[in-house]
């Protein structure tokens, strides 16, 4: 049915997301990697509509793809003025990390592999939002509060330290 | 009245100790009133004395069995110690002859420390130790008496420093103490090994056993004990090789050397050993040492005392030298003859020094005696009471010295100590020699015109006066004739020897020859020239005896530079071995071995993460991998 | 008082009055030193009147108070006192007010100075009423964090820095803890092995420990030894000693020579030495020759010091050989000496700092070269420095002479000649002690000195508190040995037998 | 076996974007860079915790719930992070984080 259509719509996007993120790794611009971030964001969201959670991929373009971007972009423009020619460069440690990674990916690769998943029991209910709703504000609240209160204090605390130093408060 | 006495014996040294508690916390801001305090207690204490004493020589039956009341001080298993007072003829007399020279002493005291700013600090001292003097003479057991042995020694140390903003003063203090500490250390090792071998040191059940000593030890442990104790009196007693603070302790007020140095503490030694005379008795070889110790310490101190120039000193090498006889007398197993030297010295020997204390006063403190001359005439009442103390020291009868000396030196020849005996006589002869020097060169001859001598006022020259009787008197209690001291103060049984009147005219023409021998170097005016070139002709015997054998300065060598310098060395041991190497090397080791660890930490977080991330795959493939044991230990629980 | 909690509230009234001066304006000193003098006057009292109403007849533990805690690990709030630990008890508070006193003159900080010192003392005496292993541990944890606070801000630099100082102090504290720590967990494992129900009173480990090896019970022992033993400054491990007293303030310096030391010959004797009897046995001669090292060694250091501070760190190191060497005696007469002359030692030494910090007070020096004629212009400082120099010498009628002469007893009946070494620390002992009393007090005095006032007021109460405990018992000694000997007898009669089962080193 | 998508896909999926996450968290100079490439991370572990929750557990939404609060913590710790590294930046006129090795003392 559309089995087919999700396969390639799983491979395309896939291959969106792991282009996208190589991109973003591998360009030595670091306001191309950031575009390129937020087309891995978007790719993202699809596939959690391939996931059938639409509310989550929503939720992945507003925050993701809209604020965190747009967030790092106006860091970098704080930060970095002038040419941004080779602005995102490796470290010397290039190499070990690349071990590392190589590593770590035989090892999930290989478990993901092996494991022998339970098989899916029952379909995605068509009213994510709802049953999200329900389970967050009823059972998970207090979680919740906390997120919400971790956020302000997110936001105080970067409030705090972006905040520009005068040089004659103590500085000196 | 005599009853209450005896069963209260103990009030004689709590009296003195009252009058100490009493000056130091109340009556101290006024002299007088300190004072008064502290010869109330030691009159009190007299009073209590002599009437336990009447008690005890009026009933025969003391002198086989003491009278103890003793009070259990601590115990443990294995271990108990009581403190009690024990009255016997040989505690009786103790305690009355030191609370009635006491009595006179503090007396004198009034008027010799007149104006002092430490009036009041001198009087409790001295009531501290006329206090601690007693319970050494009255204890009735051996710890009781070393804890009542160190308070005199602590009370000599606080007397001979009593000026202590002298440096001299302050030294001498210490050398008292020290040397005596030295001595006390023997004496306790002594005691230990008393307690660890017969399980007590109450001197009655102590008595009673080592009387049986093979039941519980070997004689050659016994003689070892005995050698041990005895090093006690040694240094209490000043005897050589240990007799070097006495000389110097002259540096405290003359009261104080009349009664501590003279009179009372320094025979303490002598009758410490009078009271284990059960334990000498048993050991021939100590006794043998105790004699000869005794014998050479009188001739030693002898020849030292003819070349002093200062007054007081030459009479504390004169003390030394008789409480030499004393040790004499009991190391040949007269404890009687000994006993009865120390009463008659502690007469004209307190009387003595507080003669020259009079003349020091008189003086303002001039204490050379070839600066003095003719003071018979400004100081008569000084003058003869010193002259009667020459006469009794010497030993010319009737007076008491005569006595008590005669005693000594017949016991010696009768016991068969022909060497010590020649050595005792010849040290009669310097005795003469050297105090009539003194008495010569003081009180005769022409007056030195710097001097403005006036004689003392009454509360001084009366218990001058009383102990120049007591020096006349004193010794007729045990003449050959009547002998009522042998009859009560003895060891074993009592010894009533014929008259020896050999040793008796010998020992007269002695002390003459002596006497006459000062008077022609020393009172026949132009004669003093004539001492000076015979001290110049042998100048090197002179030199010598003038610095003391340099004993002194062989002590001072030893502690500065052997005890010095070995402080010295374990001290740097001990902060540049123990702690530089070994505790600052294990610092520096860990210092080090974090230097080590340092330069892996890069600082770096990037850095950190990378190996964080190995340890995170080293943990899941430990987890996923390996079977549920391994992974027990990491997540941890042992069960 | 039947059933009031009379030990808890002699560890809680330093606390309270500590919490009480932490909500006090940091400038009202005066009110925050009553406040501290109150709370420990409250403890002395308290246990004054606890030893004197212990009954010696019945023996054993009394005031008890029990609460169980750690199910699991058999921990219970344990508290409780006999005749052992309730000497160490009065004199902890005896030395805590007296510090207090001694430390009336502390104007910097003195609001924090005085809640660390309350905290201190309740620690200290937590672990002489604690009859749990695992609170005994617990209040000599609360000990080690005030006292290196109080020496880095109130300490003196000398010879050595105070941070010097006062890491070494915590660094030997703590090496001392972590040693013993590990032979507790071992002890506890052990035992636990042995019964299968976890206990850690006291009692119950040496009853569970008889059912321990030879071989464990010998390790286990030299583990307890390295800890006890460094806290005791056990000969090699007595370098922080001298150091540390010199850098601490007066008070710690009284507190720690005076008790905190204590709690190492406490726990040798109490802990070490009543659950591995056999480990006793096997390690008392090297025990022994450690002490006799120790009295010898840190006598002849002293000999050699010039600052006061230093004579008397290496004093308390040498008097500490005698309790070590009383120890090795295992019997029934040295022991009691050990216990007799940590009191003693306890007073004797709490005084002698005191009158150091006075002088140091006053004329802004502890070396002695400095110093001179004091007692023309202090005499009341100098009766104390006399009394304290006399009791260090061992003088009869003071307390220290009677404990000596216990342990001399019982070491030379054991050890015969190695004892007459450490019996010839007495003349070392009198020889700087009598030079620095000579040197410190007499000789001319000094004009810089002239216009010095001499202590009074509060000042006096060192004096008058210690100098008092000194003489009485001194001239008193059963009150001292009656206690004494009624918890050592029972602890003895309990080990008899294991000393004489086991091998000998 | 390629055809149907299983839950292995997603996993590996993730995988591999992890690692590229990791690499760049590991290997990058540039603080943002570093800040950024953690977001790719924490995006796998989403990928992760939603395909988990449609193939295992499909009806308890456990998975999307904890998705969004990763997403809430990310977008917090974005803030923060940016705001340090402005901090950062405005001392040391530098993000390179070669520079900064204030964790060795």
């Amino acid at each position: 049915m559309e089995g087919i259509w999700m396969t390639a719509a799983f491979y395309l996007l896939a291959a969106i997301i792991l282009g996208s993120a190589l991109l973003v790794v591998l360009l030595k611009n670091i306001v191309h990697s950031v575009l390129w971030l937020a087309v891995c964001f978007v790719a993202m969201a699809g596939l959690f509509l391939t996931l059938d959670a639409d509310f989550l991929a929503a939720v992945q373009v507003l925050v993701y793809a809209g604020a965190v971007c747009i967030m790092v972009v106006f860091g970098i423009m704080l930060i970095q003025r002038g040419d941004m020619g080779s602005t995102n460069l490796f470290n010397n440690q290039t190499k070990a990390a690349a071990g590392v990674v190589a590593l770590v990916l035989a090892v999930c690769g290989y478990l993901a592999a092996t494991t022998p998943w339970a098989s899916p029991a029952a379909a995605v209910p068509e009213n994510t939002v709802e049953s999200i709703a329900e389970i967050m504000l009823s059972k998970y609240v207090i979680p919740f509060e906390v997120a919400a209160i971790l956020l302000l204090v997110a936001l105080v605390g970067a409030i705090f330290l972006a905040k520009e130093v005068k040089a004659d408060a103590r500085n000196d | 009245m005599v009853e209450f006495a005896m069963h209260h014996a103990w009030l004689v040294p709590l009296l003195p100790a009252l009058a100490f508690l009493a000056i130091v916390f109340f009556t101290r801001p006024w002299p007088m009133l300190s004072a008064l305090v502290a010869v109330a207690g030691i009159v009190g204490s007299f009073i209590v004395s002599a009437l336990a004493a009447y008690g005890v020589f009026t009933n025969p039956a003391f002198k086989e069995e003491p009278l103890v009341y003793a009070v259990r001080w601590f115990s443990m298993p294995g271990l108990q110690i009581d403190v009690g007072v024990q009255l016997d003829p040989v505690s009786a007399m103790m305690i009355f002859m030191v609370s009635m020279v006491a009595s006179l002493i503090f007396i004198y005291a009034i008027g010799y420390m007149k104006g002092d700013p430490g009036f009041s600090v001198f009087f409790s001292y001295v009531s501290l130790f006329a206090a601690s003097m007693l319970l050494l003479a009255i204890s009735s057991n051996l710890l009781e008496m070393f804890v009542a042995w160190e308070l005199v020694g602590l009370c000599s140390y606080l007397l001979i420093g009593f000026y202590s903003h002298k440096i001299s003063a302050r030294e001498a203090a210490k050398k008292a103490f020290i040397t005596c500490r030295i001595a006390d250390f023997g004496l306790l090792l002594g005691l230990l090994s008393l307690q660890i071998v017969f399980g007590t040191l109450n001197l009655v059940e102590l008595s009673e056993k080592i009387a049986h000593f093979e039941q519980y030890t070997t004689l050659a442990v016994l003689s070892l004990i005995a050698v041990l104790v005895f090093i006690g009196p040694i240094g209490k007693s000043g005897q050589f090789p240990l007799h070097v603070w006495l000389p110097d302790a002259m540096e405290g007020p003359t009261p104080v050397s009349a009664l501590i140095h003279a009179a009372t503490m320094v025979v303490a030694g002598v009758y410490l050993v009078a009271r284990t005379m059960f334990l000498f008795h048993e050991v021939p070889n100590a006794m043998e040492l105790v004699a000869i110790t005794g014998g050479f310490t009188a001739l030693f101190a002898a020849t030292i005392a003819v070349t002093q120039r200062e007054i007081k000193r030459i009479l504390a090498y004169s003390t030394v030298s008789q409480i030499g006889y004393m040790m004499l007398a009991l190391g040949v197993g007269s404890m009687t003859a000994s006993l009865f030297h120390m009463w008659t010295h502690a007469f004209f020997k307190a009387l003595m020094f507080l003669g020259a204390g009079s003349v020091l006063h008189a003086l303002h403190h001039k204490a050379d005696v070839w600066e003095m001359g003719g003071l018979i005439k400004k100081m008569p009442i000084t003058g003869w009471t010193f002259v009667i103390g020459g006469l009794a020291i010497a030993g010319i009868p009737p007076f008491a010295g005569f006595w008590s000396k005669d005693e000594i030196l017949a016991m010696t020849l009768e016991s068969g100590h022909y060497v010590l005996f020649v050595m005792a006589a010849f040290t009669a002869f310097l005795t003469a020699f050297y105090m009539w020097r003194l008495i010569f060169l003081t009180f005769f001859g022409d007056e030195n015109p710097e001097n403005h001598p006036h004689e003392s006022p009454a509360v001084m020259t009366l218990p001058l006066i009383g102990l120049a009787i007591l020096s006349t008197v004193g010794g007729l209690v045990g003449t050959p004739w009547a002998p009522y001291w042998s009859e009560w103060i003895f060891f074993g049984h009592p010894h009533h020897g014929e008259p020896n009147y050999w040793v008796m005219i010998g020992s007269i023409v002695l002390a003459a020859a002596g006497i006459y021998l000062a008077y022609q170097l020393y009172c026949v005016d132009k004669a003093r020239a004539k001492v000076k070139a015979l001290a110049e002709r042998y100048n090197h015997i002179y030199t010598i005896l003038y610095n003391k054998y340099y004993i002194d300065e062989i002590y001072l060598w030893f502690n500065h530079t052997i005890i010095d310098g070995a402080a010295k060395l374990f001290y740097l041991f001990d902060i540049y071995v123990v702690d530089g190497v070994i505790v600052n090397g294990l610092g520096a080791l860990t210092c080090l071995f974090g230097e080590g660890l340092r330069v892996s930490n890069t600082g770096r977080l990037q850095n950190y993460a990378l190996v964080f991330f190995l340890g995170v795959l080293a943990v899941v493939v430990l987890l996923a991998f390996t079977g549920p044991s391994a992974a027990s230990l990491i997540v941890g629980g042992v069960k | 008082m039947e059933g009031f909690p009379v030990l808890l509230t002699i560890l809680l009234a330093p606390v309270v009055a500590a919490v009480i001066m932490a909500f006090i304006p940091r400038e009202e000193h005066m009110l925050i030193k009553c406040i501290a003098a109150t709370g420990t006057f409250i403890s002395m009292a308290l246990s004054l009147y606890v030893y004197f109403a212990y009954d010696q007849s019945l023996g054993g533990l009394q005031f008890v108070q029990q609460v169980p805690w750690i199910k699991d690990l058999g921990v219970t709030f344990f508290l409780g006192v006999d005749g052992i630990s309730l000497p160490m008890l009065l004199l902890t508070n005896l030395i805590g007010f007296s510090a207090v006193f001694a430390s009336w003159n502390v104007n910097h900080r003195p609001r924090d100075f005085f809640i660390l010192l309350c905290l201190l003392i309740t620690g200290v005496m937590g672990t002489f009423v604690a009859q749990d292993l695992f609170i005994f541990l617990l209040f000599y944890e609360v000990v080690v964090i005030p006292i290196y606070i109080l020496v880095i801000i109130w300490g003196s630099t000398k010879r050595v820095t105070k941070e010097y100082a006062g890491m070494k102090l915590t660094i030997y504290l703590l090496i001392g803890s972590a040693f013993l720590l590990v032979g507790v967990i071992a002890l506890f494992m052990k035992t636990v092995a042995v019964t299968g129900a976890p206990d850690m009173s006291f009692t119950g480990l040496a009853q569970a420990a008889q059912g321990l090896s030879d071989f464990d019970q010998k390790w286990l022992f030299a583990l307890m030894l390295f800890g006890f033993g460094s806290l005791l400054s056990m000969w090699p491990f007595h370098s922080w000693s001298p150091d540390g007293y010199a850098g601490a303030p007066t008070a710690v310096s009284m507190i720690h020579a005076g008790v905190l030391k204590k709690i190492g010959g406490y726990g040798l004797i109490r802990i070490a030495l009543y659950v591995l009897p056999v480990g006793a046995k096997f390690w008392a001669p090297v025990i022994a020759v450690l002490g006799v090292c120790g009295v010898a060694y840190a006598a002849m250091a002293a000999l050699a010091q010039k600052d006061l501070k230093y004579i008397v760190g290496y004093s308390s190191v040498s008097h500490m050989g005698y309790v070590l060497l009383a120890v090795a005696s295992l019997n029934v007469i040295g022991l009691n000496g050990a216990v007799a002359n940590m009191f003693a030692h306890g007073i004797m030494a709490a005084l002698f700092f005191s009158t150091i910090g006075f002088i140091y007070e006053k004329t802004h020096t502890r070396w002695i070269p400095d110093l001179g004629g004091l007692a023309r212009q202090t005499p009341r400082l100098a009766v104390a420095f006399m009394l304290a120099a006399m009791a260090s010498l061992g003088l009869p009628g003071l307390v220290s002479f009677i404990p000596e002469f216990t342990i001399f007893v019982a070491s030379f009946k054991v050890y015969g000649g190695l004892a007459v070494v450490a019996i010839a620390g007495i003349i070392i002992t009198a020889l700087y002690a009598l030079r620095a009393g000579a040197n410190t007090l007499f000789g001319p005095p000094r004009p810089e000195y002239d216009s010095l006032k001499d202590i009074r007021g509060p000042e006096l109460v060192p004096l008058a508190v210690l100098g008092t405990v000194l003489v009485v018992g001194g001239l008193l000694p059963f009150l001292l040995f009656d206690m004494v000997n009624s918890g050592i007898v029972p602890l003895m009669a309990e080990i008899s037998g294991a000393l004489q089962l086991g091998g000998s080193f | 076996m390629l055809a149907t998508i299983s839950l292995t896909h997603y996993m590996v999926l993730s995988a591999l974007l992890f690692g590229i996450g990791l690499f760049g968290v590991l290997a990058k100079k540039n603080a943002i860079a570093v800040l950024i490439c953690i977001e790719l991370m924490l995006n796998a572990v989403n990928i992760n915790l939603v395909a988990i929750s449609k193939y295992i557990t499909p009806t308890l939404f456990m998975g999307q719930l904890f998705a969004i609060f990763v997403i809430t913590v990310a977008a917090a710790e974005v803030g923060v992070g940016l705001a340090i590294i402005i901090a950062i930046y405005r001392n040391r006129v530098s993000v390179n984080l070669d520079d900064f090795d204030w964790l060795k003392w």
